[in-house]
């Protein structure tokens, strides 16, 4: 069955990993019996492999051996695939005269205890590995120009700063926003720990950057409808949310010179419909034509046509002369093309009334912190007084309950993992009452303080010097009482070890945070996994964590995982670099993976033509038959195709039938049949 | 291990005592017995005081439900056994409901009971609550002022249960007998003169 | 009852993007399974032909497991579901000649899903193990 | 199992049949009224009692609740039960059999030297649950049944801890602030009143009556002057014990602390049977240690 035209000459190495291989398994061995497998002429051993003498073990060997394959025992490709290929290519070889034998990830870490059993089992990776290399050719890369455009989904300040960014290194970037304004969390912000600037004070300068950044296209109210191709060449379709409101240049591209909205507000005067703002979580109300406070950007009215009832009194205060209301405007789509991606989707809270204990919902005046932010915010609803939304009078203790739902393993709305911000914005509002409240007392019911940021620790110490007072103990639950409306909190304060109820006159929870509801559809769309708890699955968690295992898409900000906002902007910093590189570069290089015909044996069945995903399948006629034909630019390599055809007529280039049975021979004939 | 201190004076090295937790102070197996008896992930707890923030029986006494906990993880077997305290939890179950580490203290708290009574170690009322099930079947039997009672609802004098079919008493005697319940019962009470 | 020192020959195909990036997690997280299984590296499931099924039992394989992303989570969008198409087919192919189906087993195990690839590898080797040797690898011997 | 005609194996325990029996034939007649036939369950036991057996040795209590568990395996018919003891007992040793092997094993053991097997073929119900599911009966089947509302009343509901929580295994949802038994209080016409600390325990269980007195009444007492503070006319429960607890509890209470509340306790099918006309002579609330009459006097 062998396709090879030259006799196989084969270098093994065998790398020890520091004690992480050569802890639980023979290398000696392993090397030994290497040296015996056909095709294999040198077979080397060294503590790292991945290191630079490590790899000019492998260029030596190359030349000194006139080798033809190269196959490295070690890790996983997943980690340095890419490092030995270059060590291969350096060597002279065709970087794809390259096979790797994952003896560290998938076997002496998960045999530690197994000496034997490793030992046998790397000798037949090993095996098995040479036997695909023995099998290699020659491949090219496809290299493919790369569209000098990125798309940044999501507004918050995570993908604000990432577009901004990218702009600012020249590269044309559409900024996605699915609300009506950009600006995400953290314009819900009143203050930010730990140096305590008011939230919409750095954030605003940043908002109108983003608005007049001439190659930032921003696209508010609108939503990805659906992801095509891959990196250098995204085709992104986006659907426009009927606005019902134009801009200027909407309004003068219909000719209504000088029209469009210009934010007058004359509309949301005269509209009938009132309906709670989900910007102050429904604290406070909005009309059906709306924005969601002051400083949106941009500056632009929103029918919200779920609830609007078509009384056109909108219409008519707006006027002949600006006419930017249209309540006939249907959903609109748009096609952009984009050489990267940067997905920037944030985060939720956590349905806390799903945690019974505590009330919310059910009690009035135990809220979360989030509404909080709103309560205390000089813009918000109340103009920044904090009141019990009960009663409205001023309360005087209030408790704060960390760890809401969070670091808890009980399931149902609760999470597993720590909410990361948690503790600090709890300090933060401990603060803020101490300062704007003469006389109020807040309490802190903990279980660990993590104030583990820069200049983080020296906050707490602030807070708890100006009076806080800290309970070291997670609270158990909350009572009401009916007339009042005070609300009973009870713990055991573990420190004294005694059990402890404190009356108290408001009640915020620091509720967990949650993956967005449709942070799964995006994903999807966008070919990028998730981790256990649900957030974004980045490439590596060290050593890659703005990439995703998806070449051309990259993540920033909360939608990856819980994080603050240095966290968040330093991501989206790391993730617009990462992004830009390619677009910089101007072209990409395709792993050669793609799928061939083999003409002689196609019988033009077309059977395949459907199976693939892409495309990029098409019969053609050639001397008078049909045959199948590959769009190379439009294959992406899964081998789909390659599984099906019943001729054996597709070649999955690096994956080949041949290449594949020679792997399984090579494991269960030991190599018998070549 | 404690260091000697040979103060030649009784009362003042009992006053001066070290009181370091020591190793011999732990009986390392006392974990895992606790978990196999209980089915729960005992180690798993992470002193969060939910469990006594819960519990009815904390602000009325010394009992601390994370307390046992504590000396669970820790092989405390001796403090934790011979505490009185540990014959106060209701077995409320409010603690297991919210424990966020998904432990049941409540049956943490049923294992290290039962870990006692292999010591002999148990309130009285418990074994006669086995004495009279023993008898009758019934922790609660049925007396005569009851049986009128019954008569004049129009039920049968004695339930139709074991009280009606004495002929199933064997049968329930041999299962406490298997596990030697009745014997040991008999035996600590009539040690403590009972 | 099969015995417990026979170490069954199993192999697998595991997808680059899910499987094989949760086998690595596993390696991370040091979980610890039997050393039976030998995984060849596929881009896709939807690779898997049903020849190399075939061929690996007529090597004499006691088992066999194709496991890849879950259903809406392809990297090439629906490789897996046509995969998982042909496994209908492979296992009544396997069970007309005689072999039990259960000796062929798909899984889904995402990249994040470490612990759960430990238990698809302590599961198949334990069901291989009880099903015994592949009668085909006696006629292979 | 004849479920279509809504037929159970009623396991009796040892406080309703043994100190009041009320509840017991208020059971069999408000039952039968919504199409709900108990029958007897011959040579039941103690469940065993989950606190007292349950704390010394918990292979005697799976095996002796196997025991009661097997005698309904023989009837063909599932358990229903009116004691939230008896439900902690029976209810979650069936669960915990039918899902644990080794356990189930290890007390079919035992059970084989009386000739028994436990084989996790029926399920086990509190009544009240039959009552509340609609596919057995449902509030509104139960509020046809009502003859005698109790209109004017106000009821304070305890629920008890062994009958919900642990609320994982359980299927009653929300075990912080149930609301199904206060539906079914106010299906008789009655006012559900709702106090603090309604999930709290009545203080009884876990063996700490027997073991420490006082401390067990501390709880009720905390209990009573939460109920009280509503103006709660009468407290109802779903289960002797607590019914115990609350009704001779006040008694000790009065001895023990010299505080007098005087709250009639009636359990639900207690409640149930006067609202479905039955009179206190039908249910021998005379048995009772707090006297019933001032509840009583608003119905009537
Ligand atoms: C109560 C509270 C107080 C806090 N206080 C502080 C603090 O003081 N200091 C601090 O550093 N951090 C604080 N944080 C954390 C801070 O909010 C986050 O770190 C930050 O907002 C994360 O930004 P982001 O861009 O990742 O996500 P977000 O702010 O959530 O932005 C995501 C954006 O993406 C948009 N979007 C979502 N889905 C889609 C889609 N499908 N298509 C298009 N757009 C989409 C959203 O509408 C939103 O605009 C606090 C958090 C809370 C809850
Ligand atoms: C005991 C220990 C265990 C840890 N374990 C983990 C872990 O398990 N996981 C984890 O994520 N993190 C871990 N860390 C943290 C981790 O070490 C750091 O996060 C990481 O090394 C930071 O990398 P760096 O490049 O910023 O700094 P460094 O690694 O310190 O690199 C700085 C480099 O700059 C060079 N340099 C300094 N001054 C000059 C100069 N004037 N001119 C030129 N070169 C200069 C230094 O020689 C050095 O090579 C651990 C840290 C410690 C101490
Ligand atoms: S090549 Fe891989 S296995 Fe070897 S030292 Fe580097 S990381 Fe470790
Ligand atoms: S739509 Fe018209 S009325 Fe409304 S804010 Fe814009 S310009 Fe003013
Ligand atoms: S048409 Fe709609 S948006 Fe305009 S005023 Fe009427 S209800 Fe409001
Ligand atoms: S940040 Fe603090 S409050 Fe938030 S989950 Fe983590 S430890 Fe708990
Ligand atoms: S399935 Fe195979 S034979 Fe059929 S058209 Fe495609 S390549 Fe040709
Ligand atoms: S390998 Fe085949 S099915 Fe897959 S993308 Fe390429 S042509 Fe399409
Ligand atoms: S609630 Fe659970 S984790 Fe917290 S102290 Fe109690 S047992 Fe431990
Ligand atoms: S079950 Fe026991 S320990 Fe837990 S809260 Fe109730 S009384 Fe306290």
């Amino acid at each position: 069955m062998a396709e090879a035209k030259e006799q196989p000459r084969i270098g093994v190495f065998i790398c020890h990993c520091g004690t992480n291989i050569a802890g639980s398994l023979s290398i000696e061995e392993v090397k030994e019996y290497a040296m015996t497998l056909p095709g294999v002429v040198v077979a080397e051993e060294y503590q790292y492999m991945c290191s630079t003498p490590g790899q000019s073990i492998i260029v030596d060997a190359i030349a000194e051996h006139n080798l033809n394959g190269v196959v490295v025992a070690a890790c996983s490709p997943r980690l340095h695939e890419p490092t030995f290929r270059i060590a291969t290519q350096e060597g002279g070889l065709n970087k794809f005269r390259f096979e790797m034998a994952n003896i560290r990830d998938q076997n002496s870490w998960v045999h530690m205890h197994d000496w034997e059993g490793a030992t046998s089992k790397a000798k037949d990776q090993v095996r098995i590995a040479v036997a695909k290399a023995r099998m290699l050719e020659d491949l090219e890369p496809k290299s493919v120009p790369v569209e000098h455009a990125a798309l940044v989904v999501g507004a918050g300040v995570g993908g604000m700063q990432a577009a901004l960014d990218l702009a600012s290194a020249g590269i044309k970037t559409y900024l996605v926003e699915k609300n009506p304004t950009i600006g995400g969390r953290m314009s819900q912000l009143d203050k930010t720990f730990p140096t305590l600037d008011c939230s919409q004070c750095i954030l605003t300068p940043k908002m109108v950057d983003v608005g007049r950044h001439p190659n930032i296209e921003l696209m508010t109210y609108t939503e990805v409808e659906n992801v095509e191709g891959y990196i250098g060449n995204f085709t992104i379709t986006l659907r426009k949310k009927a606005r019902g409101v134009l801009t200027p240049a909407e309004a003068e591209a219909r000719g209504i010179v000088g029209g469009g909205c210009n934010g007058c507000g004359d509309c949301a005067e005269v509209c009938p419909v009132i309906k709670p703002n989900p910007f102050e979580l429904g604290m406070a109300p909005r009309k059906a034509i709306y924005i969601y406070h002051p400083q949106v950007n941009p500056l632009l009215y929103t029918v919200d046509f779920d609830s609007c009832i078509k009384c056109g009194l909108c219409v008519t205060a707006c006027g002949e002369e600006k006419k930017a209301i249209d309540l006939d405007v249907v959903d609109t789509f748009e096609q952009v093309r984009v050489g990267t991606c940067i997905l920037a989707i944030g985060y939720d809270l956590i349905p806390i009334e799903g945690k019974k204990e505590w009330g919310y919902k059910r009690y009035d005046n135990v809220i979360t912190g989030l509404e909080f932010e709103r309560l205390i915010c000089a813009s918000g609803p109340t103009g920044g007084k904090l009141i019990r939304p009960s009663d409205g009078q001023i309360p005087k203790k209030i408790g704060f309950v960390l760890c809401a739902g969070s670091r808890d393993n009980t399931g149902g709305v609760a999470k597993p993992y720590c909410s990361r911000f948690c503790c600090m914005y709890s300090l933060k509002h401990a603060h803020q009452i101490m300062e704007k409240i003469p006389g109020a007392v807040p309490y802190l019911f903990y279980m660990d303080i993590r104030s583990f940021g820069k200049m983080y620790e020296e906050f707490y110490y602030r807070i708890q010097n100006e009076g806080a007072k800290f309970i070291r103990g997670r609270v158990a639950n909350i009572l009401e009482d009916p007339t009042s409306k005070n609300l009973t909190v009870f713990t055991e304060d573990t420190l004294l070890g005694r059990p402890l109820s404190l009356e108290m006159d408001m009640v915020v929870l620091a509720a967990a945070i949650q993956p967005k509801p449709e942070a799964e559809r995006i994903r999807q769309m966008f070919g990028v996994s998730k981790s256990q708890d649900g957030w974004l699955l980045e490439a590596h968690p060290k050593l890659n964590p703005c990439g995703t295992t998806t070449a051309g898409i990259y993540l920033a900000g909360v939608c990856q995982g819980p994080k603050d906002i240095p966290d968040t902007v330093a991501q989206a910093e790391g993730a617009a670099s990462a992004a830009s590189i390619p677009i910089h570069i101007g072209e990409v290089q395709l792993e050669p993976y793609f799928a061939q015909c083999i003409e002689e044996l196609c019988a033009g069945c077309g059977m395949c033509v459907n199976l693939c995903p892409y495309g990029a399948l098409d019969l053609v006629e050639k001397d008078g038959r049909d045959v199948m034909e590959v769009t190379e630019a439009k294959c992406k390599g899964c081998g789909t195709c390659g599984g099906f055809c019943p001729g054996g007529a597709i070649k999955m280039q690096h994956f080949t039938s041949p290449q594949i049975c020679a792997q399984i021979d090579a494991f269960l004939l030991e190599g018998g049949e070549q | 291990m404690a260091t000697e201190k040979n103060y030649g004076n009784p009362e003042l090295e009992a006053k001066l005592r070290d009181r370091y937790l020591y190793t011999d102070d732990t009986n390392p197996e006392f974990l895992n017995d606790v978990k196999k008896v209980s089915r729960t992930i005992a180690h798993m707890c992470y002193q969060c005081g939910t469990c006594t923030g819960s519990c009815p029986s904390a602000p009325r006494s010394s009992y601390r439900i994370r307390l046992f906990m504590r000396r669970g993880v820790l092989g405390l077997e001796k403090e934790a056994l011979n505490d009185p305290d540990l014959w106060l939890c209701t077995t409320c179950y409010s603690c297991t409901d919210r424990c966020p580490r998904d432990i049941a203290p409540t049956d943490v708290i049923m294992a290290m009971r039962n870990l006692a009574f292999k010591y002999d170690i148990v309130p009285r009322n418990f074994l006669k609550t086995v004495q009279l099930i023993y008898t009758t079947g019934h922790g609660v039997p049925n007396n005569d002022v009851n049986r009128s009672a019954r008569e004049k609802l129009g039920l049968s004098r004695d339930p139709p249960t074991t009280h009606s079919y004495p002929e199933f008493m064997p049968g329930i005697q041999k299962i406490i007998d298997h596990y030697k319940l009745k014997e040991n019962a008999d035996r600590i009470l009539a040690e403590e003169g009972q | 009852m099969a015995d417990e020192n026979w170490n069954p020959k199993i192999i697998a195909i595991i997808c680059n993007w899910c499987s094989y990036a949760g086998a690595d997690l596993a390696g991370g997280a040091r979980i610890q399974y039997p050393p039976d299984i030998r995984a060849i590296r596929g881009m896709c499931t939807g690779r898997v032909d049903p020849l190399f099924i075939m061929k690996a039992f007529h090597d004499g394989a006691d088992g066999m497991l194709i496991s890849g992303c879950h259903f809406g989570d392809c990297h090439y969008l629906e490789g897996n579901y046509k995969c998982a198409k042909r496994m209908f087919l492979v296992k009544n192919v396997l069970k007309n000649i005689g072999l039990n189906d259960r000796r062929l087993r798909m899984t889904f195990v995402s990249a994040s899903e470490g612990a759960k690839w430990g238990m698809v590898m302590e599961d198949v080797v334990k069901t291989v193990k009880e099903l015994g040797p592949s009668p085909l690898s006696e006629y292979q011997k | 199992m004849a479920e279509s005609k809504h037929q159970y194996a009623f396991f009796l325990g040892c406080i309703a049949p043994n100190r009041y029996p009320g509840c017991e034939s208020a059971a069999i007649k408000t039952s039968a009224k919504v199409g709900i036939e108990l029958l007897p369950l011959k040579g039941a036991g103690c469940c065993p009692a989950p606190g007292a057996f349950g704390s010394i040795d918990l292979n005697v209590f799976y095996a002796l609740a196997a025991r009661n568990l097997v005698l309904a395996e023989q009837m063909n018919m599932d358990i229903t039960l009116i004691c939230n003891g008896c439900y902690k007992s029976i209810w979650e040793v069936n669960h915990i059999l039918k899902h644990n092997d080794e356990l189930r094993d290890g007390v079919n053991e035992v059970l084989k030297e009386v000739d028994m097997e436990f084989k996790g073929s029926i399920d086990v119900w509190h009544l009240a649950e039959l009552y509340y599911d609609p596919k057995i009966c449902g509030v509104n089947k139960l509020a046809a049944s009502v003859t005698r509302p109790l209109t004017g009343t106000k009821i304070a509901v305890h629920y008890g801890c062994h009958l919900m929580k642990p609320g994982k295994e359980r299927h009653f949802g929300d075990t912080e602030n149930p609301m199904w038994i206060d539906e079914l209080v106010e299906a008789l016409g009655a006012e559900a009143v709702q106090y603090r600390n309604k999930m709290q325990c009545c203080g009884a269980g876990g063996g700490v009556r027997g073991y420490d007195l006082t401390h067990s009444l501390d709880i009720t007492n905390e209990k009573l002057i939460n109920v009280t503070e509503v103006g709660a006319d009468a407290i109802t429960e779903v289960c002797p014990f607590c019914q115990l607890q609350y009704d001779r509890g006040q008694i000790e209470i009065e001895e023990k602390f010299g505080k007098t509340y005087g709250i009639p306790v009636l359990h639900f099918n207690e409640l149930l049977g006067l609202a479905q006309g039955m009179s206190p002579q039908e249910l021998a609330l005379d048995l009772h240690g707090i006297d019933c009459k001032p509840f009583l006097e608003k119905i009537l």
